[in-house]
């Protein structure tokens, strides 16, 4: 149902990616380890190789669950998501190769480990 | 001349005699009524006769201004009481301080937009009832907003994080909550304001935002608060009155209001909801003594008394908006959620934060026998061990936030029996992704994108490099937050120091 | 009770809010006006343009061509929050009443001559309706208008425009001992009697302006400098020589509530020129524009009901723009 | 029936509203909170006027109950002589 003005209404999309001076944006969220408050938002050169932003970039945000040291990302223990379809990323290749674009949603599951008191904190 | 040569002269009752001194205005020749009225019918809102307007208070000018007059004698004589015996001493915690920051700084600006929300659409509907009632709450609004800042003056010169409550309104990144919410009912046409700001908000849920504040108040030993919430309260039950009949009159005037009427309850519920998050951390966590939790306050205020209202509306095909059952379902769970997230960004907001000590964790496990030990206990007692070796965790992370209603993504998937899941939704519009919190939040955004595109998401501005920096101290500078003083944990803040001093401890 | 507290002084930290300091100066005290004056507004990042209106921002500087560095320059010199509004016009209708009460209870109307009382109820009354006209257009001035020092103001202007009208129409009522069609009559007064026509037009004109601040001019500072003198003053130091002395005991409140007002009207035109040159020019030309569309709507009413009707008018106009030029303009 | 309410500031000016109301509604229901006394009834709930005039000694004006009023719950009918809270469900 479009949008009920009276006149003409101004399209401005105040976060298209020509604003963000060359990065886009990336959300990384951890599913059931609630202990970190929500997916991280965080602004990221396209070209950057998939591989750096787990050893670079997520640790910066995930090494305060007492749970990340024990994440596996080489063995397929973990469970990717990209905008909400299931993916399996290419470290090697970079973000955009891995068609993650701007304001991408990616999640990641560990169903092996549960958290705090085991219950997805 | 004897004292009664009272005549028997023809007495007009109450309503008559109101009627005769609002109904003023005049179908206008010299320029068209479309011409003079722009904004009442681009909605699709169809009204036959703005005189089917049944008046919800009786009030002339006169006697406003009188019992007005004496509600703020009474309201500043306490006020001034309070101030010289240095009232800000007897509260039973400085903790309970953080609570009126955030209502100086998210609240009292909503009633500023309120004052001027009303007098626009008092200018801007055609009947001469609803525009009187209407300009009525406008200057009762402008009374709430300078009440307030004058009860909280006196707060204001003790402690931090209240200086500066205009400039943060504008800017810092959680009370752009608050802040798109009003102008969301702003921006929208006069009937969906009216239903946004009169109904939803004014009537389903002020007694959850007033009167938790004001019990809160009342039982941590603030009379200033207490006094001017109760004071300002004896307006909104006008402004309820006002809600409820401007609703009915939608109603009552054609069926094809109906469905435009409900679709606006049920965005004005949830979104009215979002921003009582603020207020469910405030009555569970914030208040040293706790009359009510905020699941006793939802089901007394919104399940009791409210579903009593939409009863009263049902013959109109109205019905209980479908987000109440999700609200319901996460009662157990918001406010620790909240908490949880102001606990941990501590560092960017102009209040302070801290862990719940034993007493209070017991009081919650009480209220919350279902969730609190399993899930939320478990969270403090990891951050008490990292504050015990003086690691007390600060997030340094910018969370990802709604589109719509802006708040950080940290509600779960509490309906759908994953409590611990973060809910994520998604939907692209003019090739652009853009993320929800809730089915509710992705709807109201797919119903109008090309006004929620333009959203000025505090996050992506601060990455856009439009708030001062990309630098947490550079962001703070730009708010006016100083740091070490407005921010970070009440334990070692100069709040707490100022108050031991206070009480003689240490 | 509370621990004794030794010798523990307590100092407060700071006086007032960081905005209210940068404009008053740091460390002193501020006062009620001020803290519940300054910088209410929002004035930036507003999340959505306005369906209705999407050519400006929600508060938008740019729907006035008058020009202000800062808008809260305007500070209103009779410094009205809330509290001291209402207190102030709860004592004025405290003695209203009391008027009121003393008309009725001595059966004061009833030394009234009946010609007087139907003058009052044809060419008074329908002046209703121009409040509730001023009533909208000062709804309209703090719904466009910018700053919270302004639009206040603007507001407890709106709600004495309302309590005009509620006392007129009382007056009209107590005059026809509550007979109500005088009421409709009144209304068919200003809607079709040919003097009240020029006026109504005058009116209906300024619902549609789309300047604010010319609309401020137009109604508060030209069209009440003109009604309100004639109407409240000349018109009723006639009535009292021919026995309708009652009628100024019932309009004690607008009189003296016009009185008070002029201070502030003042002070909007005087900031409002001092600021630039654009600014005086802008406002010359609305003042010339609505001082002439005053003279012409208003005449024919002075014909109706004041003995030398020309002279008043003449009058009041001369006053206004000695007023005008007092602040600063030259017309 | 729904329950209508009326909150009312626990101060000297609300003994005589409230003695008024349990006179003139016999299944209301009195609830003394912090700084505050909840009225409630199912249905409805009527102050008269002539009866809180008689408690108190002078004329009382239903339009004063502004003065004491925090919240309320129902639609309202108001006149010179009383003060209706009720549902119509």
């Amino acid at each position: 149902m479009a949008i009920i003005t009276v006149g003409e209404y101004p399209l401005n999309m105040m976060d298209s990616v020509d604003k963000f001076h060359g990065n886009q944006l990336v959300y990384v969220g951890w599913d059931n380890h609630r202990l970190i408050n929500s997916a991280m938002t965080f602004p990221l050169p396209p070209e950057m190789p998939f591989g750096a932003l787990v050893s670079e970039v997520m640790p910066s945000c995930y090494k305060d669950h007492p749970d990340f040291e024990k994440v596996n990302f080489e063995d397929g223990s973990v469970l990717w998501s990209l905008n909400g379809e299931s993916f399996t990323p290419d470290f090697s290749k970079s973000l955009i190769e891995n068609g993650v674009d701007h304001k991408s949603l990616i999640r990641f599951d560990t169903p092996n480990l549960k958290g705090l008191n085991g219950v997805g904190m | 001349m004897t004292m009664n040569t009272q005549k028997r002269k023809k007495r007009l009752n109450m309503k008559d005699k109101y009627k005769h001194m609002t109904r003023l205005g005049w179908d206008t020749t010299y320029q068209d009524m479309d011409d003079v009225f722009p904004k009442d019918k681009f909605e699709g809102i169809v009204i036959h006769d703005w005189e089917g307007w049944e008046d919800p208070f009786r009030m002339t000018m006169d006697s406003y201004w009188k019992y007005q007059g004496e509600k703020d004698k009474k309201l500043y004589a306490i006020i001034d009481a309070f101030a010289q015996n240095n009232g800000q001493k007897n509260i039973t915690d400085a903790r309970y301080v953080s609570a009126l920051k955030l209502f100086l700084t998210g609240v009292s600006p909503l009633e500023y937009q309120a004052h001027r929300g009303f007098a626009d659409i008092a200018r801007n509907f055609r009947g001469d009832g609803p525009r009187v009632a209407c300009q009525m709450q406008a200057i009762d609004e402008l009374r709430h907003v300078q009440t307030q800042v004058h009860t909280l003056s006196h707060y204001n010169k003790y402690f931090n994080g209240f200086s500066e409550f205009a400039h943060w309104h504008d800017r810092v990144w959680y009370l752009s909550v608050p802040k798109s919410f009003f102008d969301d009912a702003r921006t929208a046409g006069p009937f969906e304001f009216m239903i946004a700001i009169g109904f939803s908000f004014e009537y389903v849920l002020t007694n959850l935002l007033f009167v938790p504040f004001m019990s809160g108040a009342a039982f941590n030993g603030d009379m200033a608060t207490v006094t001017f919430g109760f004071s300002a309260q004896s307006d909104e039950a006008r402004h309820m009155t006002l809600g409820l009949q401007a609703i009915k009159f939608l109603l009552e005037q054609d069926p094809a209001n109906v469905p435009i009427v409900q679709g606006w309850i049920d965005k004005w519920t949830w979104r009215g909801y979002k921003v009582l998050g603020l207020v469910s951390m405030m009555m569970d966590y914030m208040l040293p003594e706790s009359p009510q939790s905020w699941k006793e306050a939802w089901e007394l205020y919104f399940e009791e008394n409210t579903i009593a209202l939409f009863k009263d509306l049902e013959r109109y095909g109205i019905t209980v908006p479908d987000c109440a059952a999700t609200v319901s379902a996460e009662k157990d769970h918001l406010s620790h959620q909240i908490w949880m997230t102001f606990y941990t960004h501590a560092a960017a907001a102009p209040f302070h934060t801290w862990l719940p000590d034993e007493k209070k964790m017991d009081w919650l496990s009480e209220k919350y026998p279902d969730t609190f030990d399993k899930y939320y206990r478990p969270v403090y007692e990891h951050w008490g061990k990292l504050e015990k070796e003086g690691k007390r965790y600060y997030s340094e992370m910018l969370p990802q936030l709604c589109q719509t209603c802006q708040i950080p993504m940290l509600y779960t998937e509490v309906e759908a029996g994953k409590p611990t899941q973060i809910a994520h939704r998604q939907t692209k519009f003019n090739s652009e992704r853009f993320h929800f919190c809730s089915d509710h939040c992705k709807d109201i955004f797919e119903n109008e994108p090309e006004k929620y595109v333009q959203s000025w998401l505090p996050v992506h501005q601060i990455f856009q490099g439009n708030c001062g920096g990309s630098t947490l101290p550079e962001v703070l500078k730009w708010y006016k937050v100083e740091f070490g003083q407005d921010n970070l944990d009440y334990v070692g803040s100069p709040d707490q120091k100022m108050w031991k001093e206070w009480k003689g401890e240490e | 009770m509370s621990l004794e507290i030794k010798s523990v002084e307590i100092k407060p930290k700071r006086e007032t809010f960081g905005h209210v300091a940068r404009r008053i100066g740091e460390g002193k005290l501020a006062s009620r006006y001020e803290e519940a004056t300054y910088d209410l507004q929002p004035t930036a990042n507003f999340h959505y343009k306005p369906l209705a209106n999407p050519e400006f921002e929600l508060y938008d500087v740019k729907k006035t061509g008058v020009v202000m560095e800062d808008w809260y320059k305007f500070m209103d010199p009779r410094q009205y929050h809330y509290a001291s509004y209402v207190t102030a016009r709860a004592k004025q209708q405290e003695v209203a009443e009391q008027n009121f009460v003393f008309v009725e209870k001595r059966n004061m109307l009833d030394f009234m001559p009946e010609e007087i009382k139907d003058e009052i109820l044809e060419y008074v009354l329908p002046l209703r309706h121009y409040e509730w006209g001023a009533n909208m257009n000062n709804l309209q001035l703090v719904s466009e208008g910018y700053g919270a020092a302004l639009c206040n103001a603007f507001m407890f202007h709106a709600e004495d425009r309302l309590g005009n009208a509620q006392y007129i129409t009382r007056i009209g009522l107590l005059l026809s001992e509550n007979e109500a069609h005088v009421l409709d009559t009144g209304k068919d007064k200003w809607l079709n009697d040919s003097s009240w026509q020029g006026l109504r037009k005058a009116m209906e004109d300024t619902f549609v302006l789309k300047d604010w601040f010319e609309l401020h001019i137009a109604q508060n500072i030209v069209f009440d400098a003109f009604i309100h003198p004639l109407y409240f003053n000349l018109y009723e130091q006639e009535l009292n020589k021919r026995g309708g002395s009652s009628q100024s005991m019932m309009t004690e409140f607008i009189t003296v509530w016009n009185e008070e007002c002029g201070r502030w009207l003042d002070m909007t035109v005087k900031v409002a020129i001092d600021e630039s040159d654009e600014n005086k020019e802008l406002i010359t030309k609305w003042c010339e524009k609505y001082i002439d569309i005053a003279y012409d709507a208003v005449l024919p009413l002075a014909q109706k009901i004041l003995s030398n009707p020309v002279e008043c008018v003449d009058e009041v106009k001369g006053q206004l723009i000695a007023r005008l030029n007092k602040s600063g303009l030259s017309l | 029936m729904s329950k209508v309410f009326l909150a009312l500031q626990a101060i000297e000016e609300s003994r005589a509203i409230i003695e008024a109301i349990i006179k003139d509604n016999p299944d209301v229901e009195v609830e003394n909170q912090t700084a505050m006394t909840k009225v409630s009834a199912e249905g409805k709930l009527v102050i008269n006027a002539p009866t809180v005039s008689d408690l108190i000694g002078r004329e009382w004006d239903p339009q004063e109950l502004q003065l004491v009023l925090i919240t309320l719950a129902g639609n309202v009918d108001e006149d010179y002589d009383h003060f209706t809270i009720y549902w119509d469900n």
